[in-house]
């Protein structure tokens, strides 16, 4: 059965059946027991399943994430809680250093079935520690697999995937998508990691987004629609392995094609997007890449400032135009 | 030891001043009127005023995500503060800071953090740059017992001590991280006990008591500057509001009961009230203090919303520094 | 006057020189002190300026970037060391959060001059956590610079003006260039920041590239030289920020690009060059700027498996004859 | 305690093991043939061995850049160990992990660990792992003095105290880290100071009495395994060869006079002299299984020798597992 509930609370439920389904999942992090996350997304967990399994840890993010390594690799599918994605910093050793490589090192001896789950993203004037989108950081790193979910439906199937996998996997939730709605079925499902979602298609030209810019993009798709201008929007919900391939065929059939995303643009994901299309579509592509990004700056605290910084639905719209502006083939 | 009147008298401003500043913010945030997270100092005025009240404008502190307190306390003014917290162009950190991230350099503020622990390493570099220059400046790093658990804290008391630097820490302890007691996340009762492993005295003392902060912050400076190296100190105090925001998500987390014995304890109340039975201050002198400062945060509260936002060409402002005569 | 010494006498000297002018400037690090760090880069400086201003600091990476942030605002011009790059994840918030965003998060009003130094890149068989490549992290964080040089000369004068920058500076010294020889001036000078050099001349195909596998892509153009192919070496030295008109520049004669990087090719620096390049050169590109970089792993140990794991001139100069392979325009 | 000839002969045995392995490593090393950075263990062979002694392969352990010595101790076998060092396709990690990443999950070694501290979390999740399947097996983690300044490893001890975890900390404590000494790191002189401010309990033992060392390991071991949580031992120790390497860069920060009078107290010859003179063994016991292993160390060599190097297609294979059943 399917109904309509929050991405919060799709997170939630992922984690609640699989907990129920299997033993050796268990829950760690700051604020997660008793009170349930501040984004509530462990609520009622630690009713449900206890404190053995629902553990309120230290604010000690090196700990965590070793704490999900060390029990990971003893035989348990961890899943270990980074408030904030910009702490992921905090504890940056124990994410690449250490869970990214364990296996590797070790001939691939060892297993390391661990989620880490973190609050990513920005627009509520959080500020330069409380609001970046660093995705660009942990899918540069070998050994790591990294999710960022844009609605209730992929988050439950994502999540469910991310505890179901051996590999340690980052899963973002967008902070400013915490309280969407969306349809999600009742029973378990997992979407695999590593396939992108068309989220709209369309024949005129590409846009390649994520998280909550990829809701944003679908808007100025409609948009747009109604201009004749047809859009098609790719969401690959898993940032790696990304889904090159299904971004390459739209490339094709389109020939032009941007990407948004919230992180800043230099070296961000838009960077590689880009560098895989041209290397991959060169001859398909009627204009170069197009990037909306957010500048070179740290996030500002103040909403005027930070509505600017973001990438705004303006600013995907002209930069749309602007690559169906050259001419064609 | 013994404190003039005017000593204790400008101590009882600095958490007059905080907890007006602090009551006020509570107000704004609650009719939408701050953006962004907001982690009231109220109950806690007596350490930072106690703590700030030994120091000088040239010494530096660092602070945290709970910093208006710690700006206020040393001496930082309304209006700009407020400017801040709304995200106005006149605030201190030109509303790019916002209450996390609210400092003042000019009054040796180095910052609120967002990034818990992430104060104390910094607190360390500016002693580091006060043994280097042998000014007589001391610098002091406030922290929550929280966050005596993160790596950051652990390493810069360390070096601190390796280093005989001329540093404080304090620590207050409000028996909570967010929404979590302490006992769930360390097996000791007393973050003193952590004091001996850096090599560093470690004192206890009522975090209610803005006098008995006063005096340990007194002797701590003075080792310091004798170059005997940091001290720790434990200032055992409580947050009468939520971790952030008044009432927060409205989960309890604490008992009422717990929440009033505290409140009972009241720093500026009871010291109020001792004040009096002394025969230091009357009723009157403190209600003009209340009555003087109070007209201040309305003022300022008007500056603030009189305040433009920022431009919006000023997001690529500030990220650099210029560096004169660099050919680059 | 102009001399021969090495890679890491051009760094001592310039550190040594720039704290004899500057009492402001002092040195921090593990083991820098009585034994002149591991690489000896820091060699004879604490005899010479005495315990106070080269200081051995215990094992705390966090502590030794926060405490070159503190005394940096406090007015110090501190240079800080990190052994090795792979280190740097155990500092990053000190690095990401705290020392890139002072200034912005204090609305412009702190100052903060430090340079922090490290040894980066492969080929040591120092396996996976003492071989990485991780500029691309450190670029993608508005607020910090990031110089790494290919060459003696180079290091004197980037390093000199690291530390009169008024901005956390991050120097990369590659280990496998340490005892480059090449000739350094004697006297003080500086390079700015931000500049590239074009190492090597050519009109066929550009290849942009820095740090050991700069000397390695003009040794490739040496032998290409011979069968009468013409290749621009362009060594942007400081990656953050990037000097992309030289790069335009280039590309707009040559037509054709190639990145080459020691770091892994997933979001590495080589996406950010690429995606600008067919950003602001789409008309001019003749074949796709290819990339040659590390595969998708960690670095593996094994000195075969590592000599296979870097771009090797044979990579390097397939790359070149694929760009060129494609018909001109 | 008394321990069974058996028990001694066994420890024996586990620090003659970790000599003539490190022994045979030093020299291989010296002539090049060990490709990238070794951290020899001789002089400390005493704390492996006696703390793994107390272990059961059941039981984990992390460890550190310095870690043959303790995978030796929980039962490393020399064949694969060697191999991995020469970079061998048969080694323990395939030729992809080295001296710095040597593991073997089969004897419940995590993993020598090239970032300082970084095994303390490590075995502190595996200790969690443990009690939650209360499977009455415990984790140790080794660690030196100088990492006990690092964030991780606090972080690591107030953890495992907090939660209460079957966990064993052992701090080898040779005074130095890399090149440099204690005192100029830390303001303490005794790292079991440390422990009261975790709330566990901290005792130092002579880092080159195995037997002194097992007493101590068995002793957490029970302590842990009775609930009570994790215990710090802090063997005084040193190591007789230089921080990496044999000769290291041949330049000197130690007097020769500090590492004679250490080396006077060698592990295994002063615990073969008090067992000839306690009549536990003889000469000719302890010259046998010296000539056993030497023989064991020589063919370990000689496989290694022979092993073929990975196949270059190798390098991207087992960067990540397989998840059966994913449809990915
Ligand atoms: C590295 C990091 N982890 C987690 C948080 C989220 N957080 C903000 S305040 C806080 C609790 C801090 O507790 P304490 O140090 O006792 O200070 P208090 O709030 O009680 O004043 C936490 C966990 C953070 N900001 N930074
Ligand atoms: C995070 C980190 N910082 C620095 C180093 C470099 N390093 C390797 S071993 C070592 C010294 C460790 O000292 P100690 O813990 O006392 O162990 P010992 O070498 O004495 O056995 C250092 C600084 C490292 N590997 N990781
Ligand atoms: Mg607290
Ligand atoms: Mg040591």
């Amino acid at each position: 059965m399917t109904r309509k509930i929050g991405y919060v609370q799709a997170f939630n439920e992922a984690v609640r059946q699989e907990m129920a389904a299997n033993e050796d999942v268990f829950c760690a992090g700051e604020d997660i027991g008793a009170f349930g996350g501040v984004f509530q997304s462990y609520a009622g967990l630690q009713k449900e399943f206890g404190e053995r399994r629902v553990v309120d840890t230290p604010i000690s993010e090196q700990a965590i994430i070793g704490l999900g390594v060390g029990a990971a690799v003893a035989g348990l599918r961890p899943i270990v809680d980074i408030m904030f994605m910009d702490f992921i910093a905090v504890a940056f050793d124990q994410i690449i250093n250490q869970a990214a490589k364990v296996k590797y090192m070790f001939g691939g001896s060892a297993t390391v079935p661990m989620t880490i789950t973190t609050g990513g993203g920005g627009g509520l004037s959080a500020a330069a520690q409380h609001s970046q989108s660093l995705e660009a950081l942990i899918c540069h790193i070998p050994g790591l697999k990294v999710v960022y979910p844009s609605n209730p439906y992929d988050m439950k199937g994502l999540m469910t995937s991310c505890i179901r996998e051996n590999n340690p996997t980052i899963m973002i939730k967008h902070k400013r998508l915490l309280g969407m709605q969306g349809e999600v079925p009742e029973e378990p499902y997992a979407i695999p990691l590593g396939k992108a979602n068309v989220l709209r298609e369309g024949t005129d030209v590409t846009i390649v987004s994520w998280a909550k810019m990829a809701n944003d993009c679908v808007d100025v798709a409609d948009k747009l629609a109604s201009e004749g201008i047809s859009v098609e929007v790719i969401d690959p919900r898993t940032m790696q392995p990304l889904d090159t391939e299904t971004i390459i065929e739209s490339v094709k059939k389109t020939n032009r094609v941007i990407v948004v995303h919230e992180a800043v643009r230099f070296a961000g994901l838009g960077a590689e997007v880009a560098a895989q299309i041209q290397e991959e579509a060169f001859d398909y592509l009627d204009a170069p890449v197009g990037r909306v990004a957010a500048p070179f700056s740290p996030v500002p605290f103040s909403p005027v400032l930070e509505a600017h910084y973001q990438p705004s639905p303006e600013k995907i719209t002209d930069a749309v135009r602007s690559v169906l502006a050259r001419p064609g083939a | 030891m013994d404190f003039s009147t005017d000593v204790l008298m400008d101590m009882h401003r600095r958490m007059v001043r905080i907890r007006l500043f602090e009551e006020a913010a509570g107000q704004l945030a609650e009719a939408a009127k701050l953006p962004g997270f907001l982690h009231l100092y109220v109950g806690q005025e007596a350490v930072a005023s106690g703590v700030c009240a030994a120091l000088t404008d040239e010494d530096q502190i660092t602070s945290t995500h709970r910093g208006h307190g710690h700006l206020v306390a040393k001496g930082g003014e309304f209006k700009p503060m407020m400017a801040e917290l709304m995200a106005k162009s006149t605030g201190y950190n030109k509303g790019k800071g916002g209450s996390m991230h609210i400092s003042n350099l000019d009054v040796g503020m180095l910052g609120a953090n967002g990034i818990v622990g992430a104060g104390a390493p910094i607190a360390v570099g500016a002693g580091f740059a006060n043994k280097y220059r042998d000014n007589g400046v001391v610098s002091a790093s406030f922290f929550g017992d929280g966050s005596t658990n993160i790596g950051a804290f652990h390493e810069a008391a360390n070096m601190a001590c390796a280093l005989k630097l001329p540093v404080l820490f304090i620590c207050e302890n409000n028996e909570y991280g967010e929404f979590t007691p302490r006992d769930k996340t360390m097996a000791i009762t007393d973050i003193v006990d952590r004091a001996a492993g850096y090599g560093m005295p470690g004192v206890i003392v009522d975090g209610m008591d803005v006098v008995a902060i006063h005096e340990a912050a007194l002797e701590a400076k003075k080792r310091a500057l004798a170059g005997d190296g940091p001290s720790l100190i434990e200032a055992k105090t409580y947050r009468f509001y939520n971790h952030h925001g008044v009432q927060n998500l409205g989960l309890k987390y604490r008992t009422d009961d717990e929440v009033e014995v505290w409140k009972q304890r009241d720093p500026i109340f009871t010291f109020e009230d001792r004040m009096i039975e002394a025969g230091t201050a009357s009723r009157d002198d403190f209600d003009n203090v209340w009555a003087e400062l109070r007209a201040d945060i309305a003022e300022a509260i008007q500056f603030a919303e009189d305040s433009p936002v920022p431009e919006v060409d000023q997001i690529l402002v500030d990220v650099y520094s210029a560096t004169p005569g660099a050919a680059s």
